[in-house]
């Protein structure tokens, strides 16, 4: 077996999955969990080829760029490629009893759609963490987008269909913009192969005007501030195994191409001041994000703001990539956030649904008792918490230490500041959360039962993302293969 | 001389008319003028030595956009009018724009104007001649199977890329599926018997028709996206005649037929991974057929998920 | 053409017009590729940009196919609560009855 | 991984592990819980005891595994920890025992003594840190197990004390990494030494080191409780008895304190710090907290908010004597961690038993409880007398200490300061005793409860007559080998010695 083996099941797995969802639409879960299975054991095996042997890559059809399309499985592809499969994984246990919850037409409905365009979704990310290519890369953001809007409007409620379609229009003109970017790439450099354009790349307007459009299309579907608008409606909208996975893992796709064209395809135009654009944007992203999850009375919403708040920090790690390491430690840093941040979301969603599920309701200020009937899914909820915060020995803490050390080494006080004012931010609001699920109940609240797998699946994400702090050094290491340095 | 008059006179129409099609006082205006904007953009097409994608943009970007967006104009303009019927006061009308709106316009207009100048510059700044990759796709051109250069990059240097297509067309049917119920046809027309006879003639015609193209699209402008557009319109006018009532009942049968493009696709893919070790990496001397048997189940796919998307919604399920 | 696209597809209010505003935006890209590709020198137009294309007005026929599905119910769910509780459902709004769920 | 490190892994998961498997126990298996409670504990002890003897014998400890690159988690066990983690452990295994006595029938124990597990993991592991980075780690993840024991009881009270507990800690930890991040970008993980790591940026970065002196010491100085971030303290006593034992004597309070001390020892080094022109604000600062703390608790009527703020005062003893240059000075301040929590929670256990047997919770509530309750009465009179340092009771010992060093330093006014907190020491818990032991009992207590044979429940008593005995012990052989003066003096002659 090649690694093309594993990336051919990466894609294919999915995507063959999906169909047949559609197909024998009673047979959704099943084909899930085979498509969980084989990207399971694609996804190992990937890690250890690209352990042991470095950067693997691959000729779709055999051709090779500039014709035709290369995949790559270096560090950073395949850590989120194994981030993608964690999730995905625990969405799908979540999931299953989340969609039986009620024997209604409705709940029907929801089952049987959820599976393949969760599977669609699936095959895009994966899609989009492998290929090397701009275009292809422009067909796998739009699979993840309508996946990602026709799973939000799955809830089918007012406010979840509008979210929908704001997200949508957003998503699309997005997609655009980028779009226009690539044929202006292609109109200079006559590739659209990531590495070519490196080689091929000359400052000029075209390429300035190509990045420019591409990083707007792009930031607006990672939900930068200030085009974040769409998302905490969408996010919070959404169903729970959703918003869960919108919130860790489809806005990071965006951040990930981001972080190919800036640091791989275009390096060039990494200049100081873009850098500095970008932290500011992060610093405000964290800030902003962060003041509003303080102040709002639903859960769901908080935690999307959260979301908000939290992907200002990887775009702060674009103004600390500047270091004699090569920036190593401040890249390392925003993926260990990343990854953290994105099982800490999970958790904290699908905890949020448990709640929702029990209470009928996620509004903040009603929240008591919550802690004593569902102990695991408040447990879930304080330990997803702790690593939003940042305390150790969570992979929040790891990736927050590393951010501010590479900050004060380079003399960026202002960096260092505002991750420190954004996790004492972030401490307020889960503090506000928790008081409220720790206060005893008023008498007579009833509540409905919550399926014991939807509450350990939520913990267990929570588990991963306190414990990723102990896997740094491996997580290092891994990122190391095929990075942007020397 | 004529040749570039003609050309300034059609980009000036072009730009006209999308001017026209998006801020039209009265929607359904814009929406004739938006078809119209296709058809020219085809013949846009044409000039710039296109074909395939003249053919395309002729079915699918004007006609098939086209029809979606007006019957879902026909649609909205229904349900506003019982509305306005019921609260018997009109108040869904359009709302009235405020002036307060002309400001922000303003600006906006502004900001589109500035980034028309940027877009301006960046593609002057373009080199004047670039050989792009024709010469790279032209020299593998006899290794892929086919002849016709468009078919050979979409299936087979970039196959990877239409794979994926294939795999958003088929969510784009979910998607809308998992939406809405669709405008499925109820009405029988089995009574009129003339435009049945016709329908009889015509609709294996259109069959025809898009295996032709397929078959052509290997040497010539065509391929499985012109066909299965063709193969669309073939769908939506058994639809609506009431012919395919009872071939669309069957629901497993439709879905498979939505499927089988990605289904076949994907499991070339696999296929050809043990075969050769390459993903979509065709066995030598066979790419021909491979590409034919892909093409020809996407073309099934295409067709019926073009066709069924102009209903807007999924069928009954039980 | 992306300009007016644009401009439009913020100005606009009406849900239709602004899938439409995205259809245009994306014709103006479609035209951009297409310049590029007449660009080659050799005997015939860069055939890659071509196949771009016709993917990219696939794709654009499956976003205003799912765009056009979520406006309906989204003008539908409006229309709806606009008028206060009807009794009979409106002729016409078959797709977004209420025992039409997802 | 040899014996060696073993051994110091083992200190920490005997109490992380049964933490662990406490928090998925039933709330039924009671009996299990206890056995693994007590297990856990009893091990703990046996594996220091082993330690210390391996350390007696001239072994040394080390473990560390590279947590991120170029960022080791390093345990080891030098003199300063097994002083600490002696303490801590010792004190764990008796308020264990207590609070198993204290929360019988109480909801919530499994959640409970999870939490209390993990908090004492925490404070072995701020004991056993061989670096910097470490001990913020294990200092970090002692906020957090604290706070859900702080709030334990759910009520309005608790809540709010546990948000203001949780305020001032994570606004201290987040100074605390800055502090910590700042000096690991100049030094790199600064490994903790005997006479300071930072020799090499004493002339290079004076200015940073200063301003990183400030840091640190508002980082620690949180849970350390020098004024003025000394908030917390008083508003978290509404937790169990058990948990302000823990709080106060065991893990919190004495965390910071031992921070400090490593800060200016083992990060510093004295004579760098006193090089720096940092210590005489620090001795300023202690000496402040001192008598604040002390005329605070005259004031207080609630008993246990009368022993937070004598916390508050005592606590700063330890600071004091890090601040003054020289070993007597240090050696007073060292011993008095492991005096300080010995009495603190003597006097904690026994307002403990106060409120859980008769239902008293104020002073003026407490006429005559020693006829009612003898035995805990006496061990509150011990520690209360060692507090004000009679002779020959451990307070004693190390007020003697940090009053000579101060006049061997130069430094008189702080013998004034010393003797004003012994006078006010004495002015507040010299009534309790009277109260208790010569006014008369009213006719009914607020809430009595009967444990059958002894005055309280044989748990509720055996720890603090156990901790009781202790005081007078470390008074009274205080110049024996055995001592933890003895240790102490170990400890000094090294960060001074030639």
């Amino acid at each position: 077996m090649t690694p093309a083996w594993f990336m051919g099941g990466l894609i294919l797995g999915p995507l063959v999955a999906a169909a047949l969802a559609f197909t024998f639409p009673k047979r959704g879960r099943g084909m899930a969990c085979a498509a969980a299975g084989v990207v399971g054991i694609a996804v190992t095996a990937l890690i250890r080829a690209v352990l042991g042997g470095g950067v693997s890559s691959h000729r779709v059809s055999g051709w090779g760029a500039p014709l035709g399309i290369d995949l790559r499985a270096d560090g950073l592809a395949v850590l989120l490629l194994a981030l993608t499969a964690l999730i995905a994984v625990a969405v799908t246990g979540y999931a299953a009893p989340y969609l039986r919850a009620t024997d209604s037409p409705e709940a029907r409905h929801r089952e049987r759609y959820f599976w393949p365009l969760l599977l669609f979704l699936w095959t895009a990310l994966n899609a989009l963490f492998l290929t090397r290519d701009l275009f292809n890369l422009y067909v796998a953001l739009e699979l993840l987008g309508f996946a990602a809007v026709a799973l939000v409007a799955l809830e089918g409620k007012g406010d979840a269909l509008r979210a929908a379609l704001r997200y949508l229009f957003v998503s699309l003109s997005a997609s655009l913009f980028y779009l226009l970017g690539v044929a202006l790439v292609y109109g200079q450099c006559a590739t659209v192969d990531l590495a070519l354009v490196a080689g091929r790349a000359q400052p000029g307007p075209a390429l300035t005007v190509a990045l420019a459009l591409m990083t707007g299309g792009l930031i607006a579907k990672a939900a930068l501030f200030p085009l974040h608008f769409w998302l905490p409606p969408a996010h919070a909208n959404a169903p729970a195994p959703v918003s869960a996975l919108l919130s860790a893992l489809v806005v990071k796709g965006a951040f990930y191409l981001l972080l190919r064209l800036w640091f791989e395809a275009l390096p060039v135009f990494h200049t100081p001041a873009a850098a500095r654009l970008f932290g500011m944007l992060g610093a405000a992203a964290i800030l902003w994000g962060s003041i509003n999850a303080l102040t709002q009375s639903r859960l769901k919403l908080l935690i999307a703001y959260s979301t908000v708040a939290q992907l200002g920090y990887l775009f702060l790690m674009f103004s600390l990539m500047t270091g004699r390491d090569g920036g190593f430690g401040a890249w390392c840093g925003a993926l260990l956030l990343l990854g953290a941040r994105a099982c800490a979301k999970t958790a904290m969603f699908l905890a949020a649904g448990n709640i929702l599920r029990a209470a009928g309701h996620d509004r903040i200020n009603d929240l008591a008792g919550i802690a004593q009937v569902l102990p695991v899914s408040a447990f879930a909820l304080g330990l997803a918490g702790v690593s939003l915060v940042g305390l150790p020995p969570s992979g929040g803490f790891a990736g927050k230490w590393l951010l501010l050390s590479a900050g004060l080494r380079e003399g960026q006080w202002w960096g260092g500041a505002v991750i420190l004012v954004g996790s004492l931010l972030a401490a307020a609001y889960i503090m506000r959360v928790m008081t409220r699920a720790f206060t005893p109940a008023a008498p007579g609240t009833a509540v409905r039962p919550v399926p014991p797998i939807m509450e350990w699946t939520a913990l267990a994400l929570a588990l991963v993302a306190v414990g990723m702090g102990l896997a740094g050094s491996w997580l290092a290491e891994l990122l190391r293969v095929g990075g942007p340095w020397p | 001389m004529i040749p570039q008059l003609l050309d300034g006179t059609l980009v000036l129409v072009v730009v006209v008319l999308a001017w026209r099609a998006l801020n039209d006082r009265d929607l359904f205006r814009g929406v004739i003028e938006f078809i119209a904007l296709g058809l020219l953009l085809a013949m846009a097409w044409l000039r710039l030595r296109a074909p395939d994608l003249a053919l395309a943009e002729a079915a699918v970007g004007s006609g098939l956009t086209g029809a979606l967006i007006l019957s879902a104009l026909v649609r909205m303009r229904r349900r506003e009018q019982a509305a306005a019927g019921q609260t018997a006061g009109g108040a869904t009308g359009p709302r009235g724009e405020a002036r307060g709106k002309n400001h922000s316009r303003m600006v906006l207009g502004a900001l589109s104007l500035a980034m028309l100048g940027i877009l301006a510059w960046a593609a002057l700044s373009l080199p004047a001649k670039s050989p792009g990759l024709t010469a790279e796709a032209l020299a593998r051109l006899p290794d892929s199977g086919v002849t016709n250069p468009v078919t050979a990059v979409l299936l087979n240097f970039r196959a990877y890329d239409t794979l994926l297509e294939i795999g958003v067309l088929l969510l784009a049917i979910v998607g809308v599926w998992a939406l809405r119920r669709g405008d499925w046809p109820a009405a029988d027309l089995r009574e009129r018997l003339l435009l049945l006879s016709l329908l009889r003639w015509v609709l294996p015609l259109l069959a025809v028709g898009a295996g032709y193209l397929l078959w052509i699209g290997a040497s010539a402008p065509g391929g499985a996206f012109q066909g299965g557009a063709l193969l669309a319109g073939a769908l939506l006018l058994a639809l609506l005649s009431g012919l395919g009532k009872r071939l669309l009942w069957r629901e497993r049968l439709i879905r498979t037929g939505l499927t089988l493009g990605v289904l076949v696709f994907g499991v070339a893919g696999a296929v050809a991974l043990g075969w050769t070790g390459g993903l979509l990496q065709y066995p030598t001397g066979q790419a021909g057929a491979w590409i034919l048997v892909i093409e020809a189940a996407a073309l099934v796919s295409i067709g019926l998920t073009l066709g069924l998307l102009y209903l807007g919604g999924r069928p009954e399920e039980k | 053409m992306f300009a007016i696209g644009f401009y439009s597809l913020v100005v606009q209010t009406h849900l239709l017009r602004r899938i439409m505003a995205l259809n245009v935006m994306g014709s103006g890209v479609f035209l951009a590729f297409l310049a590029l590709a007449l660009k080659a020198a050799a005997p015939m137009p860069d055939p890659v940009p071509h196949a771009m294309v016709l993917t990219g007005i696939v794709v654009a026929v499956c976003a205003t196919g799912l765009a056009l599905a979520l406006a309906d119910r989204v003008q539908a769910l409006e229309a709806k609560e606009e008028t206060p509780a009807p009794e009979t459902p409106p002729p016409g709004a078959t797709g977004s009855e209420p025992e039409d769920v997802g | 991984m040899n014996v060696l490190s073993l051994t110091l892994l083992g200190v920490l998961f005997s109490s992380l592990l049964t933490g662990l498997i406490i928090f998925f126990l039933k709330e039924e298996s009671h009996r299990l819980r206890t056995w693994l409670n007590l297990l856990g504990a009893g091990l703990k002890l046996v594996l220091v005891v082993a330690l210390l003897r391996g350390i007696y014998l001239g072994k040394t400890y080390a473990w560390s595994f590279e947590f991120l690159p170029g960022l080791p988690l390093a345990l080891g066990a030098d003199a300063n920890s097994m002083l600490f983690v002696t303490l801590s452990t010792v004190l764990w295994f008796w308020t264990t025992l207590y609070a198993v006595g204290y929360l019988e029938d109480s909801p919530h124990r499994s959640r409970f003594f999870g939490f209390f597990s993990l908090c004492v993991t925490a404070t072995t592991g701020i004991a056993l840190s061989a670096n910097l980075v470490t001990f913020l780690i294990f200092y970090e993840l002692l906020t957090v197990s604290t706070y859900p024991l702080v709030v334990h009881r759910g009520t309005a009270k608790a809540l709010q004390g546990g948000r203001v507990y949780l305020t001032y800690t994570l606004l201290g930890g987040a100074i605390l990494l800055l502090a910590v991040a700042w000096l690991y970008s100049l030094a790199g993980p600064v490994p903790f030494k005997e006479r300071g790591a930072i020799e090499g940026l004493m002339v290079s970065h004076r200015r940073e080191l200063q301003w990183l002196f400030l840091l640190f010491m508002a980082g620690i100085g949180v849970k350390a409780a020098i004024v003025p971030l000394h908030g917390w303290l008083p508003r978290a006593m509404v937790a169990p008895a058990p948990v302000s034992s823990l709080l106060h004597a065991v893990a919190v309070v004495k965390a910071g304190a031992f921070g400090i001390v490593r800060i200016v020892y083992d990060v510093y080094g004295a004579e760098n710090a006193a090089e720096l022109g940092v210590l005489p604000p620090l001795a300023i600062a202690a000496s402040v907290t001192i008598v604040y703390g002390s005329v605070c608790a005259l004031f207080q009527d609630e008993l246990k908010k009368r022993l937070a703020f004598s916390t508050v005062s005592q606590v700063s003893y330890i600071v004091l004597g890090t601040a003054i240059l020289g070993p007597l000075a240090a050696i007073g301040g060292l011993v008095h961690l492991v005096h300080q929590g010995l009495l603190k929670i003597t006097l904690f256990f026994g307002a403990g038993n106060y409120a859980e047997t008769l239902g008293i919770h104020r002073v003026s509530e407490m006429n005559g409880v020693g006829r009612r309750l003898p035995l805990t009465t006496a061990a509150f009179t011990v520690a209360a007398l060692g507090m004000i340092g009679v002779p020959p009771l451990a307070g004693y010992v190390s007020k003697w200490y940090l009053s000579k060093g101060a006049v061997t330093a130069g430094d008189h006014w702080v013998t004034v300061v010393l003797a004003a907190s012994s006078l006010l020491n004495a002015a507040y818990f010299l009534p309790i005793l009277y109260r208790a032991w010569f006014l008369p009992p009213p006719e009914k207590w607020p809430a009595e409860h009967s444990f059958g044979r002894w005055e309280t429940h044989w748990m509720l008593l055996a720890a603090p007559l156990v901790t009781a005995a202790l005081v007078i012990w470390a008074g009274v052989f205080a110049e024996s080998a055995f001592s933890p003066l003895a240790w102490v003096k170990l400890i000094a002659a090294r960060e001074y010695g030639p």
